[in-house]
C-alpha cells in the first residue's frame, strides 16, 4: 500500500510533492521549531534575492481580506551575497537532509537577474535549482511586471538560460498563463511555477487611501485557490512542461486538486502563516489520498482530472 | 535578524477571560512550556477559532507567565472582530498559538532605576518588563495612562506597585497613572506625568509601550535627558515568526527590520517611531 | 446634510449608485418581498437574455468556496419575447416607480447579439438601457467567450451599437481590461460594466471530477472584491467612461471602495443570496459615507482615491 | 417559475436544539408570520452565524408548523459545516432566515389513501405531509427508511403513528420501518416495504422524500401501479428564490427547472430522478 511520492520538478529530484511558496516560508530555518522540515518536504522555494540588497517597500505590507491577505513586501532581501553568508550552511544542510532548495532570482533589469544568476552560480553550489520571478516590476519600463507578456517574459528566460546548467523554473503572473507558458518553454525553461498573488486593492474609505503603502498589492489564500486551479489546469494544457501549482493550498485536498489538474509539484503558500504546520500536513494527506486512489506512483495522479 | 528564535506551536486552554475594564479583558491560559519559555517583552500568536474567513492569528504579548502553574496572562483590547472572537472564548475551550516570538526587553547593563511608561494597551507588555526587573533586582518607577477611569486596568496598576520593593534605592516607587480626562490620576498624557519624574529623579533608562504618538512623545523626552529607552511596538503581522516579513520597521539608519523577529522590543534611536 | 446621490452611468440616470449584478437579483419582482425595490435602488439589471431561448448548463451549477460561490447557469434565459412577456409589466412598472432598468443582451454569436439587440428594441420600449454580455461563449470558436480580445470585444460592440440608440453598457471579463476597455470605447459604449465572475476550478479529489457540471465555473462573492476594485482602478486610468464596479460588494464599505476607485455606480451581486436586503443597506451605507465626507454629490467621490 | 413567491427576511429565536438521533438535531425555533404562513413541503433558508468564510445560507424543510405557538420545528442532519454549525446554536440565539419558500405538497384531488415515503433526512417534509393529509381528512400509510436503528427519528414515526386517524377508510393505519442493516423495523431499503404495501392496499398517489436513488425507486414503483408520485428533492442551493438560478432540476421534457422555486416538490413524471 506505499506510494511512491516522488517527483520530478524539470531536474529538480523531490521526495515527496510538497515545496513552499517563495516569501512565506521564510528561508526554511524559521519552521525547524515546528517540525522536521528537512524530514518532511520535498523542497523549499527561498524567498526572492537580487544581486544587490533590496530595501522593500514602506509600511504597512499587509491587510487581511475575506479568506485571504494582500501583501505588498516588495521582495526585501540582503541580496545573493548577504543571503548565501546568513542562509548557506542551513540550506545546504537542509538539501544534505534530502531536501531540494530552490533559490528565487529577483531583478529589475535583465542586468539585475543576470548578475543574481551569476552570483548564485557562484557562491550556493547546493542549490537545487533555481526559479526566477518575472513579476518584480520593470524600472526601466515604468515599474510594469518585467515578465508582462511572453516576449518579456521570453526575454528574461533568454537571459538567464545560458547563465546555468541546474533547473530553471519560472514563477508566473496570474494572467495569459498558456500564452506565456507556451514562451517560457520555448525558451528552455524546465519548469513552471503558477500562480503567483493576483494583484488586488483595499481601500480605507475614511481615508480613501490604500490599505497599503503601495496603491495594489498581491492577494493570496484560500480564496484564490479556485482560481490558481483553473489556471494551473489551463497552463498544463498549453505546455510540455512539469508545473509548480500554487495559490490558496491550505490543505491536502487543495494540494490533490492542483495536482489532478496537471500539476507536478505543489507549493503551500499564505497557510504557513496560519498554521506553520500546514506544509507538512500537506504533504501527509497526498500520501494517504495517492493510497485511497490506489495509484503505485503519486505522478499517475497529475493531470488526473476527469472533465 | 534573529534567526534563532524557533517559535512552537502549543496547544492552551482557555482557565479565566474576564473583563477587567471597558473593552479590556484578562485572558488566563493554560500552556505549561509557554510559560516555562517566554520572556518579557515575547510575544504569542493566537488561532482564534470560529471564523474562517479571518485566516491570520491574533499576536499579543503577555503579562505574566507562571512556570510553576503553567499558566500565562494576556491582557487584551476588544477592538476588532478577532478580538471580539476572542472574548468570547469559554474557559475549557482549547486552541494553539505559535511563540515564544521575538526579542524582547533587555535589562539595562547600568545599575540604577527605570522609568516604566505605558499607554492604554501597552500595560500587559510593562508588567511583564516589571516583574522581570523586579526579579533582577532592578528598581522602576511607572507611568500609566489610559484614556479614562473605565479604560484603566487598575489591576495591573495594583500590581505594580506591590511588586518586591527595589533592592537597591531606598526611596519608594513610583507609580503614577494619567487619563486624557482626568477621570483618574493626573489629566493629561503620560508625558505629562514623565517630564517632570525625569526631571526630579534619577534613572538609567526608560522601557515603554504604548500608542506610536506616545512612543514618540517618550522617547524625545529621553533622548533629552540622555537616556537610552525600549520601545515595544505593536504591527500587523503576517506569521510572527519570521517568515513573511510583512510587519516591517522603518530603520533610523536606512532600511526595516522586522517587528517579529528583530522586536517587538528597540531601542528607540535605531527606529522611525 | 443632504448629500445628492444621484449618478448618470453612460445615459442612465440613477437616483443613487446602486444597480444589482446579472443573474444574481432574478428580474428584481423576486425581492419585493424583502425590500421595495423600485422606491429604493437606482437601478436593477435583468438576467442575462438571447433571440431565442436558452436551457442554460446541467446540475450541479453551484458549488461553495471559502468566501465565494461559484456558478455555471450558462445564461438560462427564456429568450427575449419570453422575458418579456413574464417581466415586461413588472419591469415597466419598476421603472415607473424610479428604478432604471437594465436589460442584458447574451448572444453566441454576432448574429445572435444583433437579434436579440433588435427584438429588445422592439419589444421592450421601457428599458433604459442595455448591457452587452460579452463573457457568453462562441459557438463558432469552440467556446472561447465572445469579447476575449480587444477586437473580438469591439466587434460584438459594433454589432450591437448601430441598433439602438439607448446607452449600451458593456459587461466585462477579468482581463485586460484596460485594453479591452479602450476598444470599446473606441466603437461607441456608454459606459463599462465589471468585473464579470472570474474563471475557476473545483474539483472532487475522490471522484477526480469537477464539482460543478463544467469544468471551470465563475468565481463570486468577497473572495474576488479586491481582484475587482483593482480592475475597476485600472480600467478607470485607461478610459473616459463611466464606470459600474462590480465584484464582491457585500456592504457600503465595500461599494465607496468601488466609488473611490473610479466607478460611477457600483452592483451587488453574490451579496444578494447571502443577504436578500444587501443592496437595500449599500444604499443607505453610501448616503451616510457620503455625508460623512462631506460632500454635497456623491459624484464628488469618484475615482477620489488618494494613491 | 412561480415569480409569486415571495419570501420575506424573518427574525427568528431559538428555542429548542436538541439532538433526536445519531447526527440527528430537532430545532424548535419561534417565528411568528413564518409559522402562520409556511405550507407543507415548503421550505426556509438559515442564516447560522459564526463563519464568514461560508457564505450561503442552510435551506432546510420543515415538519411542524404551529401557527397558534408561533413555532416551527425543523429535523436536520448534521451532514457538513454548516450544519454543525447550527447544531452548536443554543435555546435564545436569534438569527435570521428566509421564506417561505418554493412550491410544497398538493392535496390529491381524488379522495383515496396515499402512500407516504420518507428515506433518511427526507421524513420531516414527509411529517409536514401527514399533518396537512390529516388535516384535509386524507387517509396514508408511511415507509419511514433509515440507515440503522441509531440514525432513526423515532418520535417522528410515533408522530405518523398517532396522527388524527383517517376519515374516509375504516382500516388501520400502515406505518412501517425499514433499516439498510435490520436493526429496527423491515432490513432492507423503503421500497421492499412500498413495494408489498402498494400490491395489497390502494393509494390514489404516493409522496416521498429522501435520497436520489430511494426517489428513482419508489417513482418506478409507482410508476407501475399507475399512480402519481411526488417527490421533494433536495439541492444546493444559492439564493432559495428564485434569483440565481443555481438549483437546476432537469425537466423530462428537456431544460430546466428550479428546486427554489418550481420546487422542491415535483411530480416525479415531470423530472428526471
Amino acid at each position: 500500500m506505499s506510494v511512491n511520492m516522488a517527483v520530478d520538478l524539470g531536474g529538480i529530484a523531490m521526495r515527496n510533492p510538497v515545496n513552499t511558496a517563495s516569501g512565506t516560508f521564510g528561508n526554511g530555518v524559521q519552521f525547524e521549531g515546528f517540525y522536521d522540515v528537512g524530514a518532511t518536504l520535498g523542497a523549499i522555494t527561498c524567498k526572492g534575492v537580487a544581486a544587490q540588497p533590496w530595501d522593500g517597500n514602506p509600511a504597512p505590507r499587509l491587510a487581511e481580506l475575506p479568506s485571504a491577505i494582500m501583501n505588498s513586501v516588495g521582495l526585501q532581501n540582503p541580496g545573493v551575497a548577504g543571503f548565501v553568508e546568513r542562509y548557506g550552511a542551513y540550506l545546504q544542510g537542509l538539501r544534505e537532509r534530502g531536501c531540494a532548495v530552490i533559490c528565487q532570482i529577483a531583478g529589475h533589469s535583465l542586468e539585475e537577474y543576470a548578475r543574481a544568476t551569476e552570483l548564485f552560480e557562484e557562491l550556493a553550489p547546493w542549490a537545487s535549482g533555481f526559479e526566477v520571478n518575472i513579476s518584480c516590476p520593470n524600472i526601466a519600463a515604468g515599474g510594469a511586471a518585467m515578465g508582462a507578456t511572453p516576449a518579456a517574459a521570453a526575454e528574461v528566460m533568454r537571459t538567464v538560460r545560458p547563465l546555468t546548467s541546474r533547473p530553471v523554473l519560472v514563477k508566473m503572473a496570474p494572467h495569459d498563463v498558456a500564452e506565456i507558458g507556451r514562451a517560457l518553454q520555448a525558451e528552455g525553461a524546465d519548469a513552471l511555477s503558477l500562480i503567483n498573488t493576483i494583484p488586488a486593492m483595499a481601500l480605507d474609505v475614511r481615508t480613501r487611501r490604500s490599505r497599503l503603502a503601495r496603491p495594489t498589492a498581491g492577494l493570496s489564500g484560500p480564496a484564490i485557490h479556485a482560481i490558481a486551479v483553473r489556471m494551473v489546469w489551463e497552463c498544463a494544457q498549453a505546455v510540455d512542461l512539469p508545473l509548480c501549482g500554487i495559490g490558496g493550498i491550505a490543505s491536502w485536498e487543495d494540494a490533490a486538486e492542483m495536482i489532478l489538474a496537471g500539476a507536478t509539484a505543489v507549493s503551500v503558500g499564505t497557510a504557513n502563516l496560519t498554521d506553520p504546520l500546514a506544509a507538512a500536513h500537506v504533504a501527509e494527506g497526498l500520501e494517504r489520498w495517492a493510497a485511497e486512489q490506489g495509484v503505485d506512483s503519486i505522478t499517475e495522479l497529475v493531470g488526473a482530472a476527469e472533465l | 535578524m534573529q534567526d534563532d528564535v524557533r517559535p512552537a506551536l502549543h496547544e492552551f486552554v482557555v482557565k479565566v477571560n474576564e473583563p477587567v475594564a471597558q473593552d479590556t479583558y484578562r485572558l488566563l491560559i493554560e500552556a505549561p512550556e509557554l510559560a516555562r519559555t517566554i520572556a518579557a517583552g515575547q510575544f504569542m500568536n493566537l488561532q482564534v477559532p470560529g471564523d474562517a474567513s479571518h485566516i491570520l492569528r491574533i499576536p499579543l504579548s503577555f503579562s505574566c507567565a507562571d512556570a510553576a502553574a503553567g499558566t500565562v496572562e494576556l491582557v487584551y483590547a476588544v477592538v476588532g472582530e478577532g478580538t471580539a472572537r476572542l472574548a468570547a472564548m469559554a474557559p475549557g475551550q482549547r486552541s494553539t498559538l505559535t511563540g515564544p516570538s521575538g526579542t524582547g526587553w533587555r535589562v539595562p547593563e547600568q545599575p540604577g532605576r527605570v522609568l516604566l511608561v505605558a499607554g492604554g494597551v501597552g500595560l500587559p507588555p510593562v508588567i511583564a518588563a516589571a516583574r522581570m526587573l523586579a526579579a533582577a533586582g532592578v528598581g522602576f518607577d511607572a507611568v500609566v495612562g489610559a484614556r479614562d477611569a473605565a479604560h484603566l486596568y487598575e489591576r495591573g496598576v495594583d500590581e505594580l506597585r506591590g511588586m518586591a520593593p527595589d533592592q537597591l534605592c531606598d526611596c519608594a516607587r513610583r507609580v503614577l497613572v494619567t487619563t486624557d480626562d482626568g477621570s483618574a490620576g493626573i489629566r493629561g498624557f503620560v508625558t505629562q506625568a514623565v517630564e517632570p519624574l525625569l526631571a526630579e529623579r534619577t534613572y538609567v533608562q526608560l522601557m515603554a509601550c504604548g500608542p506610536a504618538p506616545m512612543l514618540r512623545g517618550v522617547a524625545e523626552l529621553a533622548d533629552a535627558a540622555q537616556l537610552p529607552c525600549q520601545v515595544s511596538l505593536e504591527r500587523l503581522m503576517g506569521c510572527g515568526f519570521g517568515a513573511c516579513s510583512c510587519c516591517n520597521v522603518e530603520l533610523a539608519a536606512g532600511g526595516y527590520a522586522l517587528c517579529c523577529q528583530d522586536g517587538p522590543v528597540f531601542d528607540a534611536k535605531e527606529v522611525v517611531l
